[in-house]
């Protein structure tokens, strides 16, 4: 097992300021490396080891339940929050606000709650059904605050926007929570009045659904694309969702008249507004209407009116083959895709004021692949999603890694679930409970969901 | 040779095969036959001193008719062939081994004077005849087994002896396998074949084998990738080998001929190579690559926005003094940083080291402010 | 003549005889010197015996008579050593000559030293070592001998020897008369007390390995010893069968508690001066060895990858399972090599047995037994049962039909 | 002596099953196991509590464990049986990933009824899936079920106290059964939730089917003599 520290400086100082709290917490933050496989090896797991053999003789007796979970404390360390279940005490594992700008390093490991209001505007769409069941199931949603989503936003915050824009991307294994970081940052750039450019979820628009077949049609403004209206249409709905409020407020004009027939037309000077709603109305050119407004935003952060976000989630299926045939029975590419074509020019370096973040998503390569039986199998490394024709458009980009939860993240998402009642098995409320629990899941947060359903 | 051995195993075969007590009267009788005696320990006598000369050899003998038994029983010819002891009968016990067994062979019965015995039943009480494991005598699995019997230490201190006059010393130099690598770098495998079949040649004796390391010739970065594709192989160990001619000089010279014409192939430099792109080369290269062309672009985009800004101090990209060309973006010193990290993302594969190491690079690259950056 | 007296002399191989033949060999038998009678007086007398040497005879004519297959016997005795002087003498010469093949002097050739060349000369790869070649004296291979069986009148001396196997029906004998004098004795009482004669817990009837072996010369089968077990067991559950206790005894072997027999391995230390302990785990095919490290945060690797190298949860609880019993699920580390896989569940078995097994070494004595108890330290042996001839597969018949 | 001579006897030949017939030997066909072998001991309970001097467990050798036996906190015999009736051609993982769906509904249901209720109603609802699948189960348990009796050429149905193994395994195989009755479009685990719930709240298919069995009974009780 070769050993090398995290050089990046953020995590380091995340980990200062951790260590300076704690002093039993070991001073640096490993990563293991074995044969391309990444796994953090979570600073809280450096505590002291206790000397000479030790026989760990647990006192699991299940009546003894709610007395155990103060006794081993000790075990694990002054600093690790645990969930107090007779006191009153505020529970440990939730933010002191629940303003997604106001976040800072010492957060992070941290539940913040989200109003009903972002939560279908942000962060639904995207995740995991196994998400947004909890979300029901806990009537409230939550998010963790985790490193790699201020790593991002503290980019986000402090480039200089008169540049072309930046590209960010989170990397990392199926269920470690790329789309919920991205979801995070695109919240936070939302409440700070971005206008956010979001396709929560890419495998929409590749994958051919079982139920009924996607209309589609040659497209008129291009020749050799395909429109696929319905995908359009939703985007625009979800698109106006989130930036109705911004745009009214911003009154962007149009530059150009769009003669989308003979009788529609959009003059110069017509509201966005209104270019969005003729695209709403009029299916048939919603896909061209995405274009065309991408150009008036282009035009208008150029200007400096506006300060752009482009969130992709599943960058790597910029480039993929989608499942869907076309009338000679060929499988048709992403690109030949109206849609995606219009995305894909999103991450050009001809306008400034702007910055692309994205996740690179395994699940999205999983799609159509061969190779592997299962999407967990997938390698998640950047170069490998993006493939060579995607490296070659993307470079120079930050790849930013999205690992599974640290000891204390992990502790405090069980912790969170037992005090939503989710987990129920009186053994699993101990301490030596909870490691078996992170144990099974392998701290991976998906996991954590799916297996805490079990106790 | 052939006609006593072909008497002997007649008389073998004559012997009753039945019963071990049977066997041990026979081999009584043989012993009172040719008055050796194995229990008396002595050397074998054949014959009374009568059937021998002056000179000690065996005189021939013709068979009388009062040599036959009058008083025939069974078959005519029974009586007649009487079984002949077997050799190891006759052997001395200080006789010396390497004679008579001097190379390899099959296990022969009468010629081993062991009383072995080979194969075993599975229950003494219930097995048939005499519950004995089977004696050596007609015992094929003895004949299985390859035997080293020509290989004692008598014989090996005999083969020894034999070709020690054939030996020279060893070259001191020569010690270690390095300098005998430094030293001798091709290494040249011809095999021999000697045995006793009525040709003296092997088709396997004509093969040659040259065995050198690539590294050990002098080549330059260009030769070397030639030589890799000329080889379809990237090891470092080559091994070519020849068993076309049908002469083993013929097939020296031809490796001879091929190993030089490889060396200043690969030194050429066609007209066509100029045209090489990415996908051509085995190994990444990135002046070659289109990170490259990316990377002169954004570096000419954020200049052309620099200028626009006086204070030098608050430029973006404050390495960047002139406009970049493909050629002159290497000497810069963040790009030459991050051209190392592309090529060891390439090289060395995916893994969190060298993903860092390309983060790291890019945040330099097109330097990107932060919070801790601002601070310090 | 009665059946009986023909069918004794069948036995002594004399049965083609005639009718009358036979009356008179049963009427005048043969006088044998006293000299021969002497050399029979050395002989060893039956090994096993239940029922002694018969006294000595009566009558003195009858002392001075043997029987022809007493004569028979001892002819075939003398040919036999005869033959065997013949099988000594060839070894010893052999030995002569090994010893000359070899290179040793003659005196240095001991059977030892014998073994070791013929290994050499004639290495034969029988996976069977008593299917290898022999150099042996005669006393290695000869059955043993059986020794004299009858007195001076020709009968044998044990009254079951004409059974073939006399020591093992006389055992069932005594056992049978003791049963039925317990059936005696409890002839009219009340069962009351049935519960008395139950078998102790922490004892166990002989094997049957160990019953053959109570027998040398004869062969007792499996058959025989479990209506020896009947008999035993029928005695043993015997309202008075408490009587009998003492002489049951002889067959029974107590058994040692499990957690004695189990070996514990001395941890070792490895370059960064951690405590480990190694072992291999098999189940079905799979074959896995595992390092459990003292001291550890609960890492996991197998074959190079973390417990996802498992996508199943029951997978991934099989393999910590030793460990959660324990308590101690994130005070080791595991670090397992899968060689042979043959799917999920036979590597998280061979996994498991590993780990249980090296987890002994560090735990208190009493959680060795808790491990015990639940299974985790017992080699699983259950293999895929083959298919067979004639069906659809291991239990699965083709389907019936008529026509 | 039946008792001892099981732990002693390999299987045993016919021959001496025919001579000697009081003894109940249960001749296994093909166990590797010979039977000396102990069954493990499953629940942590079990294994914790203290082994007696003469506990048989300490002289015998024990079978391996399975697979699936383990001592976590989420394994309960009760489930490991419900997964062992869901089980079709060996396909166990199938099983325990449908139960444990099923489990995870009921879950659902209940987490999301507690944290909408009032704070007296709170105490009231059970949360633990585990503890509603065995009042469930002993919600379904039949008092009487029916047996079929031959009487001079006649079949009555006569009704019976079924044993308490019996009780369970009816209980658990109604369960099942009126899981699957169901719409197309519904997956088994949900129905099957579902079906855990109303048991629970003494209604839906299985409370039904005991109340059928109850009322067979009912109607067949002029047979209750004959047995």
């Amino acid at each position: 097992m070769k050993r090398s520290i995290i050089s990046y400086r953020s995590y380091c100082q995340l980990l200062r300021l951790w260590s300076s709290k704690s002093a039993r917490v070991g001073s640096s933050s490993v990563c293991c490396v074995k044969d391309n496989i990444v796994t953090s090896l979570p600073a809280c797991f450096q505590l002291t080891v206790p000397p000479g053999r030790s026989y760990c003789t647990s006192t699991e007796n299940v009546d003894e339940e709610e007395d155990v979970i103060e006794d081993d404390i000790d075990d694990v360390g002054p600093t690790i929050p645990v969930f107090q279940h007779r006191t009153n005490l505020p529970a440990k594992f939730r933010t002191q606000h629940d303003d997604p700008t106001k976040f800072s390093l010492e957060d992070v490991g941290l539940y913040y709650k989200v109003s009903p209001e972002d939560y279908k505007k942000y962060i639904q769409s995207g995740q995991w059904p196994g998400y947004k069941k909890q979300v029901k199931t806990f009537t409230e949603a939550t998010v963790m605050v985790r490193q790699p989503a201020l790593e991002v936003l503290d980019i986000i915050e402090n480039a200089n926007y008169d540049y072309p824009p930046l590209r960010l991307f989170f990397y990392g294994k199926v269920g470690t929570g790329k789309s919920m970081s991205l979801s995070h940052v695109v919240q936070h750039c939302g409440h700070q009045g971005m206008l956010t450019i979001h396709i929560p979820d890419f495998n929409e628009l590749i994958r051919h659904r079982t139920s009924g077949v996607r209309p589609h049609a040659p497209s008129e403004y291009t020749d050799g694309l395909i429109d696929y209206t319905d995908d359009a249409l939703n985007w625009l709905q979800y698109f106006k969702l989130q930036n109705e409020e911004l745009l009214k407020k911003l009154n962007i004009k149009t530059t150009k008249e769009y003669v989308w027939s003979a009788r529609d037309s959009t003059p110069v000077g017509s509201d966005i507004l209104d270019l969005l709603s003729f695209g709403l109305e009029r299916k048939k050119y919603s896909s061209d209407c995405i274009g065309a407004m991408f150009r008036e935003i282009k035009k208008a952060a150029n200007e400096k009116r506006v300060k752009v976000l482009v969130a992709i989630d599943g960058v790597n299926g910029l480039w993929k083959n989608t499942t869907i045939k076309d009338s000679e029975k060929k499988i048709i590419n992403a690109q030949k895709v109206s849609t995606i074509q219009h995305f894909h020019k999103l991450f050009e370096h001809n306008w400034s004021n702007g910055i692309c973040v994205g996740t690179l998503c395994p699940s999205v390569e999983a799609i159509n692949n061969t190779m592997y039986e299962n999407k967990m199998d997938v390698p998640y490394t950047p170069q490998y999603l993006l493939k060579k024709e995607g490296f070659d458009y993307m470079d120079p980009f930050v790849p930013i890694i999205v690992s599974e939860y640290n000891f204390k993240e992990a502790h405090n998402c069980i912790d969170y679930y037992i005090e939503r009642k989710w987990i129920q098995s009186p053994r699993s409320l101990t301490e030596s409970g909870k490691k078996e629990i992170m144990m099974l899941a392998n701290m991976n947060p998906l996991q954590l969901m799916t297996i805490s359903g079990r106790f | 040779m052939a006609a006593p051995m072909n008497s002997r195993c007649i008389s073998c075969y004559n012997y009753s095969l039945s019963h071990v007590i049977n066997s041990a009267k026979v081999l009584r009788s043989s012993s009172r036959l040719v008055s050796d005696a194995a229990s008396s320990r002595k050397d074998a006598v054949i014959g009374s001193t009568d059937d021998k000369d002056s000179k000690g050899f065996r005189r021939y003998q013709m068979k009388k008719f009062g040599d036959i038994p009058m008083e025939r029983k069974g078959s005519r010819f029974t009586a007649m062939v009487k079984p002949i002891a077997p050799r190891y009968t006759k052997m001395p016990v200080n006789q010396d081994w390497t004679n008579v067994w001097p190379t390899a062979q099959t296990f022969k019965w009468s010629v081993v004077p062991l009383p072995l015995k080979q194969g075993y039943l599975k229950n003494k009480m219930e097995a048939a005849g005499d519950g004995l494991p089977p004696q050596k005598r007609g015992n094929t699995e003895l004949i299985k087994i390859p035997n080293f019997l020509h290989l004692t230490p008598k014989h090996i201190e005999k083969h020894c002896k034999a070709i020690k006059k054939f030996c020279t010393e060893w070259p001191s130099e020569l010690d270690t396998v390095k300098d005998m690598d430094y030293h001798f770098p091709l290494e040249v495998i011809t095999e021999d074949y000697c045995f006793s079949s009525p040709s003296v040649r092997d088709p396997r004796a004509r093969t040659v084998t040259f065995k050198f390391k690539a590294s050990d010739l002098e080549m330059d970065s260009h030769a070397r990738d030639k030589w890799q594709k000329l080889l379809k192989s990237r090891d470092d160990k080559v091994t070519l080998k020849a068993d076309r001619c049908p002469l083993r000089k013929q097939n020296y010279d031809y490796l001879q001929y091929l190993l030089t014409a490889l060396y200043f192939e690969s030194w050429k430099v066609e007209p066509w190579e100029a045209e090489m792109t990415q996908e051509d080369m085995l190994d990444y290269s990135w002046d070659l690559s289109h990170s490259k062309t990316n990377v002169v672009n954004i570096i000419n985009k954020y200049r052309e926005k620099d200028q626009t800004i006086e204070d030098p101090t608050k430029r973006r990209l404050p390495y960047v003094s002139d406009d970049v060309s493909p050629d002159t973006v290497t000497s810069l010193e963040p790009v030459k940083e991050y051209k190392q990290s592309v090529e060891e993302l390439n090289m060395t594969g995916e893994n969190i080291t060298t993903i860092n190491n390309y983060k790291e690079s890019v945040l330099k690259l097109l330097n990107v402010q932060t919070k801790s950056n601002n601070s310090s | 003549m009665s059946f009986a007296v023909q069918n004794y002399f069948r036995h002594l191989k004399l049965a083609n005889c005639s009718r009358n033949e036979v009356r008179i060999i049963s009427k005048f038998f043969l006088h044998c010197s006293a000299r021969q009678r002497q050399n029979e007086g050395g002989e060893k007398k039956p090994t096993v015996n239940f029922v002694g040497p018969p006294d000595t005879p009566k009558s003195i004519a009858k002392q001075d008579l043997i029987s022809r297959a007493m004569l028979t016997y001892l002819e075939r005795k003398q040919k036999v050593d005869e033959f065997k002087q013949i099988n000594a003498d060839e070894f010893d010469l052999g030995r002569r000559h090994l010893a000359n093949i070899m290179g040793i002097e003659e005196d240095e050739m001991t059977s030892e030293k014998i073994r070791e060349a013929l290994s050499y000369l004639m290495p034969s790869s029988l996976s069977n070592r008593k299917a290898r070649p022999l150099l042996e004296p005669p006393e290695y291979y000869f059955p043993q001998n059986v020794g004299n069986q009858f007195d001076v009148t020709g009968r044998p001396y044990h009254f079951l020897y004409y059974t073939y196997k006399a020591n093992y029906y006389g055992l069932m004998h005594d056992l049978a008369l003791k049963l039925e004098t317990l059936k005696r004795l409890n002839f009219g009482l009340s069962h009351t007390n049935q519960e008395q004669g139950r078998t102790k817990v922490g004892v166990e009837w002989i094997s049957f390995n160990k019953f053959v072996e109570l027998f040398p010369e004869e062969k007792v089968t499996e058959h025989d010893y479990r209506r020896f077990l009947v008999l035993v067991e029928r005695i043993d559950d015997h309202p008075l069968g408490q009587k009998y206790q003492d002489f049951l005894d002889q067959y029974r072997i107590t058994l040692k508690p499990k957690s004695e027999s189990f070996k514990l391995i001395q941890p070792l230390i490895d370059e960064d001066g951690r405590e480990y302990v190694k072992n291999s785990g098999k189940r079905k095919t799979s074959e896995a060895t595992v390092k459990l490290f003292n001291h550890g945060h609960g890492n996991i690797n197998i074959n190079g990858k973390d417990i996802t190298y498992f996508k199943d949860i029951m997978h991934r609880q099989a393999i910590l399972a030793p460990l959660q019993l324990c308590g101690v699920v994130d005070k080791f580390d595991i670090e397992a090599n899968v060689m042979v896989s043959a799917g999920p569940s036979a590597d998280a078995g061979a996994i498991r047995i590993a780990v249980a097994k090296s987890l002994a070494c560090f735990v208190p004595d009493d959680m060795k037994e808790h491990l015990r108890i639940a299974g985790y330290l017992t080699v699983d042996p259950r293999r895929r049962e083959r298919k067979k001839a004639g069906q659809e597969g291991a239990r699965m018949k083709f389907p019936w039909k008529k026509r | 002596m039946a008792a001892s001579m099981k732990n002693i006897f390999q299987p045993v030949s016919r021959l001496l099953l025919r001579k000697n017939p009081g003894l109940s030997v249960v001749c296994t066909r093909g166990s590797v196991y010979d039977q000396s072998y102990l069954e493990t001991s499953k629940t942590l309970e079990e294994i914790k509590r203290p082994l007696a001097e003469d506990d048989i467990r300490r002289f015998r050798k024990i079978k391996a464990a399975n697979t699936d036996d383990n001592t976590f906190a989420d394994s309960d015999v009760v489930v490991g049986k419900l997964i062992n009736m869901i089980t079709k051609c060996g396909r166990k993982e199938v099983a325990r990933d449908i139960v444990m769906k099923a489990l995870e509904y009921v879950k659902r249901v209940q987490v999301e009824k507690y944290h909408k209720a009032s704070d007296e109603e709170k105490t009231l609802i059970v949360l633990d899936p585990v503890k509603i699948l065995h009042q469930a189960i002993e919600n379904g348990k039949p008092l009487l079920i029916t047996c079929r009796v031959t009487m001079s050429g006649q079949k009555h149905l006569v009704p019976i106290a079924p044993s308490e193994r019996r009780q369970n395994f009816l209980s658990l195989k109604w369960l099942v059964s009126a899981g699957g009755d169901k719409p197309h479009r519904v997956r088994f685990h949900d129905k099957l939730g579902q079906e855990i719930l109303n048991a629970f709240n003494e209604e839906g298919g299985l409370i039904q089917r005991k109340q059928e069995m109850h009322k067979i009974c009912e109607a067949h009780k002029a047979y209750a003599h004959l047995k």
